[in-house]
């Protein structure tokens, strides 16, 4: 097969609809509280962008294919087609306009998850041409290249060497056997490469076993992003084959939102079968160091800080408490935003918006959702712990103004480590 | 007969009780606005009772909240009629009954006097008629 | 003797000694009788005052002699007495001393002597399925009824057999019954339904023509909407206790005792238009309801075949448990057919899914 | 002739079971429909449970979160008020508690007319302030097709229908009934078809929401 078509968009829409998605889609009453949730409608107050009406095309496919009346209509020439005018038209809903955060899905009346539906839209999308372009060239980057930023394992290999060189800490490479593997995202290695010496010197100290891998540190998948599940699952076999090359026990996911979602939830369904070793977010394996005595922390400081929840390690991914835990070991004086947790507002940049120009100009008028409530708790100090986030606010905020120093949580308690010297 | 007499057929032992239906209370309502319209505009009112929806009691609710006024007068035309102030001067009751002993009608009038109680204009010239004739009579020499 | 056929009822009565009393004490039965407010006493004074006698036809077609049993054991005869002494019964089979020929000619000669103004009186319906399922006199009922009704002023159809077909018409109505209406189109039909009707409402309505030489209003059932104007339901006495939701659900318990709302066991009141509730049976002794048994309805068109008398109003006629047994077995099979295609197209376009390369993210035109 | 009550006649009997029928038959394949697509089986190790969650999600559902009702107080509030009032007039009501009685074989207690009486007036109230609220508001307007509105009407039919046939609004009461009946038909004969079947299918959405999430440890 070469090139997308409508048909194999169609196509695509057809085996993405599943029972969820037929009782979703049977159950909307239009009542248009998923406009609530979004940022993008809160923000614009452009009705157009209403969680539920981006996916009018996979909504159409499922009425006409796989109900009586929708079949009955469509023999009888009633119902509304998808053209490809349709999807080049619902692009900017699917794509510019959807961070796949999910808040949409906390608020439906009649439970439905709508960023589950458009996560399943987009492969459609894909396979009829329809997604953006960067999306698309990032897509081809990771796949070609290895990294959707076109790094390669030479960078790597570079700071790795700087790493040790300024903090005199090895960093194991290619160990076998060892039990955590860690994954990086890109923007890590290129814009935060804090992260890995802060790894390195909490592994030290809780004397974890532990191991990078030259063959798979690319924690991100663009095919996620771009909703195509053929691409995340090649993505995600390089970093199971890794894994299970160098036998070790658990994949760690980086501070990286989208990157936990592929690797611990959709990688074992991508690939088709369990995986053989365990897959917890940074997050989630400081918060065991912490609770079995293995890390402490000294020199609280007491800065007001805030902590925003990246949607896909919180809301979706279910890490709720262990960044709370986390903030307590560093700070004495946390405040929460007002909606936090699994309430949080989306940094406007994920599911593959900041990857994308097109959407650029509407992320930063959305960003003000984020910005507001970030004022709101008159911190001085935002933490996160997704590298996105991070480079999505600092550029939301300089849009606006706003003098904010922001750092990853895991650089953070590793400033605050009790270190053996 | 007497086989039918000893077998044992229970008979319900039935006690009517007699239920508020609330039907009265509307019309002692009415009764009462009537009285005042009779007070202050001089205006009759007849209401008919048989058109009123009685539950069982209800009718023996009212005339006993009615009671027994002053006057009570006793009719013998096609049947009797009885018509009685009740204890509230200007509320009559008015009963009448055919020749075979059954009421057909059954109203309260709220009046002076019951029409029906006035001699008729048609009664009183045929009485006339009837006093001359006997006059005229006793003048030819009948006994008076 | 007085010529009752020339003279007014005021002149015979007032000849048969009757003082203006007793005139007026009988205009107010009267008025109370056709339901009418006691204000309109006067004007039935002055009416029945110059009224003169009609001639009444009476015909019995399909039925049970019941409304002639209810008329005829009227708890007012005398009332009823007055009403017939100055009205000319001038053929009735039942109660009529004549017979065969005799009394046939008798319903000619009042048809001829009469002609345009007499009135027939119809009770029963009548059979269309076959002509010889009811006759008199070897002529069909619908002979009978065309032919009389023709020199008619107005046909009165008493019982509900007469006005809607009734019994006879139930259901798979073996005889192809019709109603009076159905055959009489071009004279003004009454409907006096009921089964029987109430039998003051049938003299009413005679009293009512006798009195004013007219029909009274009629409501869209051609009903005399001075006995049919209200329902069952909102002249019940028990009407509160529909309204405080007490139900008595069977016909001994407590509610039942206590004289509670009979819906629960099968009342159609609410449907059903009737004078019952006030002019109420045997001699004003009770009704229907007084007595503990809901409405059967019997005033209403086809109420035999409304479902159950003691299903509740709101329970529909047809067996609805069986409808809903059926229609699952139906929709469990229609259901796996749907399931089947469905899973199918699924599958379909699994198969159909080629694999989407980063070589494939390109429109083909 | 009798049209009124040949009418009544044919929507408590003919009609009735026609409705019933289609409903049955057409609720049956829409939920064999959605079944039938099946749902993969999720590889992921889970964090939590799913039946739970899922069951938690279908009753936490029914309350609004604080956030959205402050947004949009109106859609919570018109919405509640029917959904109260439609819920109590068709399930509280003693008419009603016979008809179902007589089709499943068991009743339950209803409420005293006035207080139908009341939430009926609530219904409506709340069904025309939610039309109000979809002429009016941005997003409503928008998302609106035909069938929105087509759903409301059927909603509102039975509801207004009542109330006037329990008022003795429309005469004569067997036309009032047949009506009432009728519109009930109506919306059973639609029922399937439409968005109608939120009613059933929400439970599946919740319980589908409840479950997936739940399985990561988030209760939605």
């Amino acid at each position: 097969m070469t090139g997308a078509t409508l048909e194999r968009g169609l196509n695509a829409f057809k085996e993405q609809v599943d029972a969820p998605v037929a009782a979703f889609f049977s159950s909307c009453v239009n009542c248009g509280m998923c406009a609530e949730a979004c940022l993008f409608y809160t923000e614009t107050g452009d009705p157009k962008y209403t969680p539920i009406r981006k996916l009018e095309p996979l909504r159409r496919v499922w009425e006409q294919e796989y109900t009586v009346l929708g079949k009955l209509k469509k023999m009888l020439g009633l119902a509304r087609p998808v053209t490809d005018e349709l999807l080049q038209e619902w692009q900017e809903l699917l794509y510019d306009s959807c961070t796949l955060c999910g808040r949409c899905a906390m608020v439906c009346p009649v439970g439905n998850d709508i960023s589950y539906m458009v996560r399943k839209a987009r492969e459609g999308m894909v396979a009829s041409g329809n997604s953006p372009a960067d999306v698309r060239s990032a897509a081809e980057r990771a796949v070609r290249i290895g990294s959707p930023m076109g790094l390669k394992y030479k960078a790597l290999a570079a700071q790795i060497k700087r790493i040790e060189t300024e903090s005199g800490i090895k960093i194991p490479l290619d160990v076998e056997g060892a039990d955590y593997m860690p994954l990086l995202s890109s923007m890590e290695i290129i814009n935060f490469p804090e992260y890995i010496e802060a790894l390195a010197r909490i592994f030290r100290q809780a004397k974890v076993s532990w191991t990078l891998c030259s063959e798979a540190f690319e924690a991100t998948n663009t095919g996620i992003q771009i909703g195509s599940s053929d691409i995340a699952r090649e993505l995600v076999q390089r970093i199971v084959d890794g894994a299970e090359k160098l036998r070790v026990k658990c994949v760690i996911a980086p501070e990286c939102g989208h990157a936990y979602t592929s690797i611990r939830w959709e990688g074992p369904n991508l690939i088709g079968r369990p995986f053989p070793f365990k897959v917890l977010h940074i997050l989630e394996l400081l918060d065991e160091l912490r609770a079995s005595g293995r890390i402490k922390t000294e020199n609280l400081s007491n800065e007001r800080m805030t902590f925003h929840d990246p949607c896909s390690i919180v809301r979706k991914g279910g890490v709720i408490d262990s960044p709370r835990e986390l903030m307590a070991m560093v700070s004495t004086n946390f405040v929460e935003m007002q909606d936090h947790g699994k309430w949080n507002w989306c940094c406007g940049g994920g599911g593959g918006v900041s990857a994308n120009t097109n959407a650029e100009a509407l992320r930063l008028k959305v960003f003000k959702r984020k910005k507001d409530q970030i004022e709101q708790t008159g911190a001085t100090k935002l933490i996160t712990a997704c590298a996105n986030c991070r480079l999505v606010i600092e550029e939301g905020l300089e849009e606006y103004h706003v003098e904010l120093p922001l750092e990853g949580l895991t650089e953070l308690v590793a400033q605050h480590l009790v270190e053996d010297k | 007969m007497n086989a039918l007499n000893t077998t044992p057929v229970p008979i319900e032992k039935f006690t009517a009780v007699e239920h508020r239906f609330g039907n009265t209370l509307p019309l002692l309502h009415e009764i009462s606005h009537a009285l005042h319209r009779l007070q202050v505009e001089g205006t009759v009112t007849t209401l008919d009772l048989n058109a009123v929806p009685f539950g069982p009691g209800d009718e023996r609710q009212l005339v006993d909240f009615l009671g027994r006024g002053e006057v009570s007068a006793k009719l013998e035309a096609m049947g009797d009629s009885h018509i009685r102030e009740s204890r509230y001067s200007g509320v009559w009751i008015v009963e009448h009954w055919n020749t075979s002993g059954e009421r057909v009608a059954f109203q309260i009038e709220i009046t002076k006097l019951p029409a029906l109680l006035e001699a008729q204009q048609e009664d009183i010239a045929e009485s006339l008629l009837m006093l001359q004739a006997a006059l005229e009579n006793a003048r030819n020499g009948a006994s008076v | 003797m007085v010529d009752t056929k020339t003279k007014t009822l005021g002149e015979i009565l007032r000849h048969s000694g009757v003082s203006r009393r007793g005139f007026l004490k009988f205009c107010t039965a009267t008025a109370s009788m056709m339901a009418l407010p006691p204000g309109m006493v006067p004007a039935i004074a002055a009416a029945l005052d110059k009224a003169r006698r009609p001639s009444v036809i009476w015909l019995s077609f399909q039925e049970c002699t019941g409304c002639t049993e209810s008329l005829t054991r009227s708890h007012s005869p005398s009332l009823e007495n007055l009403i017939f002494d100055h009205i000319s019964l001038d053929y009735h089979h039942t109660l009529q001393v004549a017979s065969g020929d005799a009394a046939e000619a008798a319903r000619e000669e009042a048809m001829h002597a009469n002609a345009g103004s007499y009135l027939v009186v119809v009770d029963g319906s009548i059979p269309l399925g076959n002509p010889g399922y009811s006759t008199t006199a070897g002529f069909s009922n619908l002979q009978i009824l065309e032919e009389t009704a023709a020199g008619a002023a107005a046909v009165i159809a008493v019982g509900t057999c007469a006005a809607f077909g009734g019994l006879p018409k139930a259901d798979p109505n073996p005889t192809g019954a019709v109603s009076v209406r159905d055959i009489v189109t071009d004279k003004p039909v009454i409907n006096v339904s009921g089964c029987p009707p109430i039998p003051v409402v049938i003299t009413g309505v005679l009293a009512h023509y006798l009195t004013f030489g007219t029909l009274p209003e009629l409501d869209q059932y051609g009903r005399p909407k001075a006995f049919y104007g209200t329902s069952i339901h909102d002249r019940c006495y028990r009407r509160p206790f529909y309204d405080k939701g007490l139900f008595a659900s069977t016909f001994d318990d407590e509610g039942a005792r206590s004289g509670w709302c009979l819906y629960k066991l099968g009342c159609k009141g609410p449907m059903t238009y009737n004078a019952c509730a006030t002019a109420k049976w045997n001699e004003g002794t009770s009704w229907p309801v007084e007595s503990g048994h809901g409405c059967l309805g019997c005033s209403q068109p086809d109420f035999w075949d409304a479902g159950g008398f003691y299903n509740a109003l709101s329970i529909p006629v047809g067996e609805l448990s069986r409808t809903v047994s059926y229609a699952t077995a139906a929709g469990l099979g229609l259901g796996a057919v749907a399931a089947g295609i469905n899973h199918r197209s699924k599958v379909e376009a699994n198969r159909r899914h080629g694999e989407v390369t980063v070589d494939d993210l390109e429109k083909t035109s | 002739m009798n049209e009124s009550m040949d009418f009544l006649l044919w929507t408590r009997g003919t009609a009735f079971d026609v409705s019933v029928a289609i409903f049955i038959v057409g609720m049956l394949i829409r939920l064999f429909e959605i079944v039938s697509l099946g749902r993969g089986r999720d590889l992921a190790a889970p964090r939590g449970t799913e039946f739970l969650p899922g069951i938690r999600t279908i009753l936490s559902r029914t309350l609004p979160y604080g956030g959205t009702f402050k947004r949009q107080p109106l859609t919570v509030i018109a919405g509640y008020l029917f959904h109260i009032g439609l819920l109590v007039s068709l399930l509280l009501f003693i008419p009603h508690i016979e008809l179902f009685r007589e089709t499943f074989g068991f009743g339950w207690p209803g409420l005293p007319n006035p207080i139908v009486d009341a939430a009926a007036v609530l219904g409506i109230t709340g069904l025309l302030a939610a039309l109000w609220n979809r002429l009016t508001n941005p997003v409503m307007k928008m998302l609106s097709d035909s069938e929105d509105y087509l759903v409301w009407i059927l909603t509102f039919l039975p509801l207004l229908t009542g109330y006037l046939a329990y008022h003795r609004m429309i005469n004569p009461y067997p036309l009032a009934m047949g009506l009432h009946i009728l519109s009930i038909e109506l919306l059973l004969v639609l029922f399937p078809f439409t968005k109608l079947m939120h009613t059933f299918t929400l439970f599946l959405a919740r319980w589908y929401n409840g479950a997936m999430s739940g399985r990561r440890g988030v209760e939605s």
